[in-house]
């Protein structure tokens, strides 16, 4: 299940229906980005992010399935927000569930490192200093590098 | 007419999120659009960085890639993740 | 934060607490383990967990502070059922809050990988064949293996 | 008077999860204490086992390791995690 919208939404609300989804299940884990009060460039105050549907969308769903094929998952959710958010606000929701816990956290841990590095989203943050797009990370890079395959 | 749309830094380089238009008979691909459109808009190479890419009917392309009125044209800064 | 109760608990609740308890985190990764409908001895009606306090605190204890020594945590959180449960109920939940989500991620499985092995518990699986005390499986002592101190 | 308790199978192997009683004056450490209570109940060596640690006032001992009247004694069976 891909969720991509404009709309707040809550973790913790979003793990129970997840749970609910995940019949037979032994392991769920979750990842919840929120936006950092702090950048490098000194106190956020607001970050905006863009997709472009459906191409996002379709990226995304492509590393979803690449998920299931490697790793035994009963249930998978990825929720992202759009728009702009301010310092606390949920970004992204990941939940993976499996029978067996190593498969769940790896599977949460793959699909944030595409969705950190390759997924379709331009990002603003607002901060003191003005506004600046922000260009990807090299350690992101490092981490999506650890799933190439071989 | 084709859809232009322009995202991340390109929005605030192009002034808009969008725009719609008649390519000139002379821009058959996306070599010729980004040329054509960086000279128009006198935004001295901004539209040619190689990091730029541009997506056909929301699929991303590799330069020179057919283009024609009805498509639309996507210029993407690199993707900076979620 | 550590809590082990004869008390059912509700994960999306706990996830939602543990939010609020993470300000300034980019990361919180969140881990809940339920009880199995199926084991190798057939089809689990329920699982009982027995724990030795305070010795089952102190060693989970201390692994949460290893946990905050190894990586930088804004927040930690333990919860373990004890007593009798019925398939699909949370035994655990662990989350962890820290800037980066790599911390969050292995901070969450090196804590599952004592909780799983090493935690003072001991468990009964009751199936259509009776009741049967519960062994290490070997699997898990390898993941523990993983967090050796070279 | 020591309080002894019987972790995960053991409480079905003594049929009770903790009992009170005064140590006999031969037990004064966890070796004796295993022997005389495997023979007294007559448990055929289940108490000796090697994978079964004794605790005392909750901290994990070495065989043979002091008790004696006052202490709480545990009998742990190879902990299996949550």
């Amino acid at each position: 299940m891909l969720r991509i919208s404009d709309e707040p939404f809550d973790a913790g609300r979003e793990l129970s229906a997840f749970e609910t989804e995940a019949k037979g299940a032994g392991g769920i884990v979750s990842f919840t980005g929120l936006v950092r009060d702090h950048a490098s460039s000194g106190e956020v105050r607001a970050l905006t992010l863009q997709a472009y549907s459906p191409m996002t969308e379709r990226g995304i769903e492509t590393a979803m399935a690449e998920a299931r094929e490697r790793w035994p998952l009963m249930a998978l959710k990825v929720i992202h927000r759009t728009g702009e958010m301010a310092p606390g606000d949920a970004i992204v929701f990941v939940a993976t569930a499996s029978i067996h816990r190593r498969a769940a956290f790896e599977a949460a841990d793959f699909l944030m490192d595409y969705l950190k590095t390759e997924a379709v989203f331009w990002k603003k943050e607002a901060t003191a200093t003005g506004e600046h797009w922000i260009e990807p990370r090299s350690q992101d890079y490092q981490d999506r590098a650890r799933w190439a395959k071989v | 007419m084709a859809q232009l749309l322009y995202f991340g830094r390109l929005m605030d380089t192009l002034g808009r999120p969008e725009e719609t238009l008649t390519l000139p008979t002379s821009v058959r691909d996306t070599s010729a659009l980004r040329e054509w459109l960086d000279r128009d808009r006198g935004l001295d190479g901004a539209l040619l960085e190689k990091t730029i890419r541009l997506a056909v009917n929301s699929e991303i392309v590799a330069d020179p890639h057919p283009v024609s009125d009805g498509d639309e044209i996507a210029f993407m800064p690199p993707v900076g993740g979620g």
